[in-house]
């Protein structure tokens, strides 16, 4: 990736200052966009946007529910395997003749169901969600090889595969993109404009403050790993129809991609801190990069080396910038200061 | 102990006091899933696949210690896996360039590389106060980039490896493996130093309160570096464990290791919230899973089913585990002094 | 009445990831034969064989309007939406030693007969145990196509009366990870203590069985053997751990399928049943049914002859 | 003794040279100037008390001194020799041993490794002689008079077992100036008094000892020496004799205490809040009182006594094994915060920074923590009535913010606790508890704390004040309650309430009152 040119780098001092990081994300990504154009004319089209886009709906999908439990300072790490079982529990399904709708509406309660038992576990049991959630990280991928094995169900009728794989009529924006969008939105509206949002900054920075100000800091905690799952869910069944394929081992190590999305997106590890609109700005950065690498034919371990750096820097830098500011304010002497 | 303290103290009887520490209890759930799977298939004890099981997870084991110091520290490292893919691979390398090489060298070698790599954590983490999760996330991508880069589709035959560093993988000392003996010594050695001497203790006090231990002198930030480092270093050593065992090697040796190394360590009682643990817990911790998964399989568990099961028993073990603790910590509870 | 091959065609090769060694022979094959007949042909894939993670590469071959794509599928179904977008872009497709469902490409280059493969190591596996005791299989991952078809036909071949008397007891999943092949073999052999046989139709899988083999005190009693290339195997071959093994030049396959690949191209062929074209060294090759082109037998190599071959 | 409007700094006597001397140190925390120019002398011998209000700045003097923080000017020597101490470590192998106020102790290590880690006995090879530890261990808790299994580990002990834990590990370290801030504050009178005993033994040695208590009593009966300190500044110093109580106190405060507490009379309406029986074993027992409308009561003891965990135990965040809660006679369910705040009862809890106060978030966004349900139109917040609420309380209790946006952190203590108290008030409570509403806060602050709880009580709000400033619990309440060890053990009218009488309720004996630890 070329460096941003001298001009705009004093822009992105300016809108670092006026809007934080989340305007760094998307000023990169616009940089990104712009590179990528200048790299290969066949990289800023309709058609190759839109394939790439479509290809990261599912750690899409799964970076909003992952940022708002970012936000609570938990993690869910279990996300793909949950994806991979609901996608084989369809396949099963549908392979069993339960109808379309019905199938879907079992997917959905199972992806619930899983996010609940991490949840209880967190929430009753107390224990630590980084440590549950790599318990169920196998336990899930197991139970979906538990149901599908070997198998793979691929005949989906047409109506649905088409919804995973179609656009939205009269555009090029792909259908489970769309779908994104709207819950983007709505996550956003939650996130910022509603009480329930609210409360989970303060769940997030101040656990113990947010319970002695009655917030149902269990209850929501228990609430954000089901929609985690659901969310999931809802991965799992774009995953099948756009790839007309459910088995075991969809989406494995997906999980990372999502929380990496959402560091890079601002949002803090440790709770408190970050805004979905830096999470979604970090995943289409994410994926415009690595289709501006694909697309000049550099390979992909230039891409994941381009991730981890990436994530370090989305908060080594800021660290360091804050450091230097500090350093500088206490060079300008006070009085006598001591050496 | 003092006559002061067991005069006075309401002391719990030594049995409880010995069923409250959670090696012992993982060491009895040991032996029952030991004897259990061999009451049904006896082979499961016999000398060669006894060997196999201590050979699988001398690996993991190995690499738990280091994890174990980064999580008493109250950090994790993600990126072990990373690191002990990259020097499997170059030290592998390394051996084709001089197939003459000496086999201390090689392991220097490993030590050295995987304690380079960790240094980039403890640096990221000490001085760039980039948290351990965010920042060994980010290594765990470029370690691993690295290796692809570097190896692109190559592999490291056993036929290429002199002959001699396959034999001593394969070798043995009084029937003991020689990679089992080699890690044990590192596993015993660094459980002494973090059990009873001043600098292992220093790492519990800085994950238990690292504002205490500024306070108590600790310098924190060095702890904190050279914990990363330890943890590269032990990971780089697996590496070329790994290739002396395995004999094969390609870009994605070690993937998905961190995970079941976290795992091994929090099943043997090591807190990822900092200060609880001991090596020999972490170390009873990673057997306990690999006699697990070799049970599931020498009792003929369908394949399918295996992973689901040790989901559920992980889940078991640390939920167990808070229990227990919990358990401890309200009899420990309560005590005005008179 | 042929006419010739256009120069300068773009082909795309994606193999199941670029990792593996065997894939790395196999694309080393089709860059050979572009080199032959003038075309541009590069090899771009995944570091892992996930099911979706070939989807990208297929987009961004369409986005850069290559003429060929030349792949191994991941993943038999998960590909034919994109697959068919690319086709009806006028991009032609050809898949070599994995297959997608036939509607995805056009021909498919099978390294060999698929039933012949499996039950010629059933065949081989019975003559080794004198059709006798519990047998297992290592596969590679659960969803590999060619896998699964070959494990179909030993299965059928396992039916017929003379091996009455062979039991398959187990198919294990080393998912062409060399560690875990390793561990399962290990497995298998402390879970059967019957066990005389195991056929693993992997290169990953049975050299890291014949590794685990050549340490253990039942070297020589269980038997192995599968697909596995010369080089890997040279050695287990020699200290009498595998007495014999089967394997077709993975580089002839991506020969094979660069050729026909560059014939639908350059329009020589449009993939009808009976066309025939010329695939440089290794000569004509005709059309089969359902798009199908097998690339030969597969060869079987033991002590006596695996000293010639490097590859 | 020195004049108030014209301190001087003390003049040492000249026959002695002093084991420390800081002068003229500055520290200030952005915006607040927490240390203004203060001097003190240790000399060998000596126990030193260094007196002043919550925030007059004693704390980050002690951290100076540690090396913990570093001081913007002045100069600090030790044995006559200048240094500068970069981290606690160098203070300490200076021979400067600190106890500092809240405990910093390693809750998964054991008593006796807290006490000595990084000085555990070594045998063979480097390797820690853990009997030899505990051993040594077990030694100084004896010297204490404690009752403590050197094997045990910390977590789980008490407020006052940690206390000396953190005591025994000063003590340890055998060091020639030891500085002490508030290690009395946890501990019972017989603690207390070995404590002293062992003080004056190490004075006996020629070792310094700086103290820092709340306890007048003590000072007087322990300390050849005062300082004083108000508002960060440097008041006085001077030989004991030459203070009395008075002096002391109108020296901390600055002026008369009379104006602090603006209490008028009300008349109690009916009870608001009733409870009966509460008991949560091992933590307290039995507890049961009523809080009427337009009444302050107080609830005294020492701290360690429970009075948290009963306010907690009400509010619903701690479980409660029997007993019953009513609120305007409705009987409460046990561990709901949100129910019980619906029927009009909030808490302002004792520990603002962790309980009180999420410090990261906005001044406006802490303010209507509470009552966010309250502040919506339709699904969606109002921010129209977020920033109206917000402003109404923190304009009513005076807070002085530069904008309700900034970070609650930027704010001063006392301005912190402001916005605590408007958090509850703004969720119009008819029952109030408040835990040391006042800790921590300047002179000014407190005052207008104490003003606006008499003004809310006169309006008709219950208010149940926890406090360990005893003089606060004096002028404001109109009865106190006295816990100790867990129980209520009285009950004191407005009339009958001395000093004396809450501190012979609180600890069960008459000498608490006659000047401590003779
Ligand atoms: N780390 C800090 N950052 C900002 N302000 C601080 C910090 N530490 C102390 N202060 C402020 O400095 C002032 C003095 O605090 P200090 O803790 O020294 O008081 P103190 O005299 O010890 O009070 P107390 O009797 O309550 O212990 C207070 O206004 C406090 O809020
Ligand atoms: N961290 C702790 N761990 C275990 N027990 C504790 C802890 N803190 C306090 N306790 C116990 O809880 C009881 C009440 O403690 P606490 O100090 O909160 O009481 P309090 O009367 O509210 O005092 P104050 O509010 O003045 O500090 C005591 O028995 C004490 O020993
Ligand atoms: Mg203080
Ligand atoms: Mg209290």
């Amino acid at each position: 990736m070329k460096p941003a040119p001298p001009a705009p780098s004093s822009l992105v001092a300016r809108l670092r200052g006026l809007l934080g990081w989340e305007a760094t994300i998307i000023l990169l990504v616009f940089v990104a966009l712009l590179a990528g154009a200048l790299l290969s004319p066949d990289f800023l089209t309709a058609s190759n946007l839109s394939f790439l886009t479509a290809n990261f709906s599912e750690v899409a999908l799964m970076a909003l529910s992952m940022t708002l439990l970012v936000i609570v300072a938990e993690i869910d790490l279990s996300v793909a395997s949950i994806l991979g079982l609901c996608s084989s529990l369809l396949g099963v399904l549908w392979a069993a003749h339960v109808p379309m709708p019905l199938a879907i509406a079992l997917t959905f309660v199972a992806g619930g169901l899983a996010g609940l038992l991490n949840g209880l576990l967190v929430t009753r049991l107390g224990l630590p969600s980084l440590a549950v959630t790599i318990g169920t990280l196998a336990l899930y991928r197991g139970l979906a090889y538990a149901l599908l094995g070997d198998r793979a169900i691929a005949d989906f009728p047409a109506a649905y595969t088409n919804l995973g794989f179609g656009m939205v009529p009269g555009t090029q924006i792909p259908i489970p993109i769309a779908l994104f969008l709207v819950l983007a939105i709505l996550t956003t509206v939650l996130l910022h404009a509603t009480a329930f949002g609210r409360g989970l900054y303060a769940i997030g920075a101040n656990e113990v403050a947010a319970r002695f100000a009655g917030l149902r800091v269990e209850r929501v905690k228990l609430t954000l790993f089901v929609l985690s799952g659901l969310m999931a869910a809802l991965a799992g069944v774009v995953y099948t129809f756009r790839f007309s394929s459910a088995r075991a081992d969809n989406a494995t190590g997906f999980e990372l991609g999502v929380i990496a999305a959402v560091l890079l997106g601002g949002v803090s590890i440790f709770g408190g801190r970050g805004s979905v609109v830096g999470a979604v700005a970090a995943v289409f950065l994410i994926g415009i990069i690595n289709g501006a690498l694909t697309i000049v034919d550099v390979s992909n371990e230039v891409l994941t080396i381009v991730t981890g750096l990436l994530l370090i820097g989305s908060v080594l830098v800021p660290n360091l910038l804050g450091r230097l500011r500090v350093a500088r304010e206490r060079r300008q002497p006070r009085g006598d200061a001591v050496s | 102990m003092t006559q002061l303290a067991e005069a006075s103290a309401p002391a719990p009887g030594l049995l409880a006091r010995l069923l409250a520490r959670r090696e012992v209890s993982l060491v009895l759930i040991l032996l029952v899933v030991l004897l259990g799977t061999a009451a049904i298939n006896p082979r499961f004890l016999g000398a060669g696949s006894v060997r196999d099981l201590l050979l699988n997870v001398t690996i993991i084991a190995l690499v738990v210690v280091g994890q174990t110091i980064v999580l008493l520290m109250k950090h994790v490292d993600l990126s072990v896996s990373s690191t002990v893919g990259l020097t499997a691979f170059l030290s592998g390398a390394l051996f084709i360039a001089h197939p003459g090489l000496p086999i201390p060298l090689a392991l220097l070698f490993g030590v050295v590389l995987g304690a380079a790599l960790g240094a980039v954590n403890g640096l990221l983490v000490a001085y760039g106060r980039v948290p351990a999760l965010v920042a060994t996330l980010g290594t765990l991508y470029v370690f691993r980039g690295i290796t692809y880069a570097v190896v692109h589709g190559g592999q490291i035959n056993a036929a290429n490896l002199p002959p001699a560093f396959l034999s001593f993988a394969t070798g043995s000392v009084l029937g003991v493996p020689n990679l089992v003996l080699l890690v044990l010594v590192v596993m015993i050695l660094f459980g002494i130093y973090l059990g009873s001497y001043r600098g292992g203790r220093e790492y519990y006090a800085v994950g238990s309160n690292a504002e205490a231990a500024t306070l108590a002198g600790i310098n924190v930030t060095r702890r904190t570096l050279t914990g990363f480092v330890i943890s590269g270093a032990i990971a780089g050593l697996a590496g070329v464990l790994y290739l002396a065992r395995y004999g094969t090697v390609d870009a994605s040796a070690g993937t998905g290791l961190e995970l079941q190394v976290i795992a091994a360590a929090v099943v043997g009682g090591v807190s990822i919230n900092g200060g609880v643990g001991t090596l020999f817990g972490a170390g009873i911790g990673a057997l306990l899973l690999g006699v697990m998964g070799s049970a599931l399989v020498t009792l003929r568990a369908p394949s399918f089913y295996q992973q689901a099961i040790q989901g559920a028993l992980l889940l078991l073990a640390i939920s167990i585990d808070i229990v227990v603790s919990r358990r401890t910590a309200r009899r420990l509870g309560q005590r005005r002094t008179p | 009445q042929t006419p010739a091959l256009t120069k300068g065609l773009k082909i795309t090769l994606l193999p199941k990831n670029i990792n593996n060694p065997y894939n790395v022979i196999e694309t080393s094959g089709g860059l050979a034969a572009a080199k032959e007949i003038g075309a541009a042909a590069k090899v771009v894939g995944p570091s892992d064989a996930g099911a979706s993670s070939q989807v990208s590469y297929i987009n961004t071959a369409i986005a850069q309007r290559q003429d060929a794509l030349i792949l191994a599928a991941n993943d038999a179904n998960a590909l034919l939406p994109y697959l068919k977008r690319a086709a009806a872009g006028g991009m032609k497709i050809v898949t070599m030693d994995s297959d997608t469902a036939p509607e995805g490409r056009t021909l498919f280059i099978n390294q060999a007969n698929s039933e012949g493969i499996g039950r010629a190591q059933v065949q081989l596996l019975g003559k080794l145990t004198n059709y006798s005791g519990d047998i297992a299989i290592l596969s590679a991952t659960p969803n590999a196509t060619n896998q699964n078809t070959w494990i179909k036909w030993m299965q059928e071949e396992l039916k017929l009366p003379k091996y009455k008397n062979m039991h398959l007891v187990k198919i294990a999943y080393g998912n062409d990870d060399d560690q875990k092949s390793f561990t399962e073999m290990q497995g298998l052999i402390q879970a059967y203590p019957n066990l005389k046989g195991v056929i693993s139709p992997t290169t990953v899988g049975i050299s890291a069985g014949a590794r685990y083999l050549s340490t253990s005190p039942l070297k020589g009693k269980v038997m192995l053997t599968g697909l596995g290339t010369p080089n890997q195997m040279r050695q287990f071959v020699k200290d009498g751990t595998v007495s014999a093994f089967q394997l077709w030049n993975p580089a002839d396959v991506g020969y094979l399928a660069t050729y026909a690949a560059a014939a639908l191209a350059s329009k020589q062929i449009t993939g009808k049943t009976g066309e025939t074209f010329m695939a440089g060294k290794l000569g004509k090759y005709t059309v089969g049914k359902n798009g199908e082109i097998v690339l030969g037998p597969p060869y079987t190599f033991d002590k006596s002859n695996i000293d010639k071959f490097n590859f | 003794m020195t004049e108030l409007h014209a301190p001087e700094p003390p003049t040492p006597e000249p026959h002695v040279t002093p084991l420390l001397t800081l002068a003229h140190a500055s520290k200030s925390f952005g915006p607040v100037q927490a240390l203004r120019d203060v001097s003190i002398e240790l000399f060998p011998g000596e126990a030193h008390a260094l007196l002043g209000e919550n925030g007059a700045g004693k704390s980050t003097f002690v951290k100076i001194l540690a090396g913990v923080h570093r001081r913007d000017s002045g100069t600090l020597h030790v044995n006559g020799q200048e240094v500068n101490f970069h981290s606690p470590g160098e203070a300490r192998s200076a021979g400067i041993a600190i106890i500092y106020q809240e405990p910093t102790l390693f809750p998964d290590l054991s008593v006796a490794e807290n006490v000595l880690m990084g000085r555990q006995p070594l045998a063979g090879l480097g390797r820690i002689d853990t009997a030899a530890m505990r051993a040594q261990v077990a030694g100084i808790l004896k010297e204490l008079g404690v009752h403590l299994d050197p094997a045990r580990p910390v977590r789980g002990l008490s407020i006052a077992d940690q206390q000396l834990v953190e005591i025994a590990k000063a003590l340890s370290l055998n060091a020639q100036i030891l500085i002490m801030d508030e290690p009395t504050a946890a501990l019972t009178l017989s603690e207390t008094e070995r404590l002293f005993r062992v003080v004056r033994s190490l004075r006996a040695r020629g070792a310094a000892v700086l103290f820092i208590t709340h306890r007048l009593e003590e000072v007087f009966g322990e300390c050849q020496r005062i300082t004083i300190m108000r508002d960060g500044t440097w008041v006085s110093s001077g030989p004991t004799p030459d203070y009395d109580t008075d002096s002391v106190v109108r020296q901390m405060v600055g002026r008369d205490l009379g104006d602090l507490y603006p209490r008028s009379d009300t008349t109690p309406g009916e009870v608001a809040l009733s409870v009966r029986g509460l008991t949560q074993p091992g933590v307290f027992q039995d507890v049961s009182f009523e809080v009427r409308r337009g009444e302050i009561v107080g609830l005294a003891g020492l701290v360690g006594a429970g009075r948290s965990e009963v306010a907690r135990a009400i509010f619903g965040i701690d479980p409660r094994e029997q007993g019953e809660v009513r609120l305007g006679g409705h009987v409460m369910p046990p561990l709901r915060p949100q129910t019980v705040m619906a029927a009009g009862l909030g808490l302002v809890p004792e520990d603002r920074r962790q309980q009180g106060l999420v410090m990261e978030m906005s001044i406006e966004r802490n303010a209507n923590l509470a009552i966010l349900n309250r502040l919506k139109s339709g699904w969606l917040m109002n921010r129209d009535a977020e920033s109206r609420s917000a402003r109404d309380w923190t304009s009513k209790l005076r807070l002085k913010a530069h904008r309700l946006s900034d970070p609650v952190s930027s704010l001063s203590g006392g301005n912190q606790q402001k916005v605590v108290l408007a958090k509850w008030l703004a969720t119009s409570p008819s029952v109030l508890i408040v835990d040391e509403p006042t800790r921590g806060i300047d002179v000014g602050a407190k005052a207008e704390v104490h003003r606006t709880l008499s003004e809310l009580a006169a309006s008709g709000l219950a208010v149940l004040m926890i406090s360990s400033d005893l003089p606060e619990v004096l002028g404001m309440a109109d009865r106190i309650l006295v816990m100790r060890e867990g129980r209520l053990v009285g009950e004191l009218s407005r009339e009958d309430s001395t000093e004396e009488a809450v501190m012979y309720l609180a600890t069960g004996q008459r000498a608490a009152v006659l000047g401590g630890a003779a």
